[in-house]
């Protein structure tokens, strides 16, 4: 069961994570990213592209099932002008094999950071605003799975 | 062809997105960014270093060598930092 | 913050995934083990050491949180007769980082597996019963982290 | 000292635990589970392989060459399988 989303709306993770659970497969692994309020942020702004946006996370979340025996990937993206604390994206695995789920959903949530069409601006109490610069590091994560 | 901008791109060129009709020596992504740089003004500091930019044919990623020939929609942006 | 907890008691994986979301990390990594119910298992009995075991949770809880910038660590496992579908383990993690937050979660679990004292016996509808033999590849899963 | 078994170790012998006084010669864990398997029944049934025994003493996991003087809870278990 692939189960993805994009969009403005705030999720339910306690929601996504019980539904998980309830696929029988014995291992369940979640991830939430969250917007950290450090530094006098006030709100992280997230662009995409709306056409493309499921269509990759649907080809990503397919070549996580191809590499791991899965029985289940629940990706959600938010998109929009997020608060200090709002959570922004949810990854959860489930597979009889609790490597394949923890491995599977570290997989996921590197693969979105490098290749799901999402950029991120941080808004500050000062008015200032910055695009967050890709990082060298991400791309080395993403990497490690090749 | 239709152009789509996002993030920083988008907004040093002041549009989402817009309709051109490139002349036919502007062959691939590369000519294509080339090609916009020179009209100047926000172009001209959204291609400034096109190392920075990343591009989507027809919503499919492609590098700079990717031809434009037929192309509906053509999308250009930095690289990715969504999750 | 550390929570740990051992016991008979069902838990809430929503409600211990939301109190980690609130610590304020920005990544949040979980895992949960569930009784599968294949061939046809009844029930699943979970034995322990009860004067070691929260001990022990927390002696790898502390390990965790040398290892890694953690804002947070939950590990709470169940006892007695589980049945098929029930949850048997929570561990979840809360860093700034998500490779920390999920490299943590992994080893915690690889840890509870082969340190905690812990003993699985499964039921069976046709009345057999077979306490689970420890694995070589979960100590092999334990020994990357060392 | 007191004694505690559990999971199969526990089934084989048919108790959770005992208090027992081992003679002077037996100094470590596995002198002790060598002499509880000269028991017979159960005690020789659990402790037939002491390869497949571990052990914490006074609530700490040692080796099988971990002396037992002194010790006043000894637990003897198979290796776990929890999480």
């Amino acid at each position: 069961m692939i189960r993805i989303a994009a969009g403005p709306e705030d999720f339910d993770s306690a929601a996504l994570v019980v539904a998980l659970e309830a696929l029988g497969g014995g291992a369940v692994a979640t991830f939430t990213g969250l917007v950290r309020g450090e530094g006098g942020l006030t709100g992280l702004q997230l662009d995409h592209y709306p056409a493309m946006t499921e269509k990759v996370l649907g080809v990503i979340a397919a070549s996580a099932m191809e590499r791991w025996p899965l029985k289940g990937i629940t990706i959600v993206h938010r998109t929009g002008l997020l608060a200090p604390g709002a959570r922004i994206v949810f990854v959860g695995t489930v597979s009889a094999h609790r490597a394949a789920a923890l491995e599977a959903c570290h997989f996921l949530i590197d693969w979105l950071k490098t290749e799901a069409p999402f950029w991120k601006k941080e808004h500050f109490a000062d008015g200032g605003q910055c695009w967050i610069e890709a990082r060298a590091e991400d791309d080395a994560a993403k990497d490690k799975w090749v | 062809m239709e152009l789509l901008y996002f993030a920083w791109v988008r907004e040093s060129i002041g549009l989402d997105g817009e309709r051109i009709d490139p002349p036919a020596d502007v062959r691939t992504v590369a000519d294509l960014i080339a090609w916009l740089a020179r009209r100047g003004g926000g172009y001209a500091e959204a291609f400034a270093d096109p190392a920075r930019i990343r591009a989507a044919v027809d919503q499919a990623f492609v590098q700079g060598d990717a031809a434009i020939a037929g192309a509906k929609e053509i999308a250009l942006f930095p690289p990715v930092t969504g999750g």
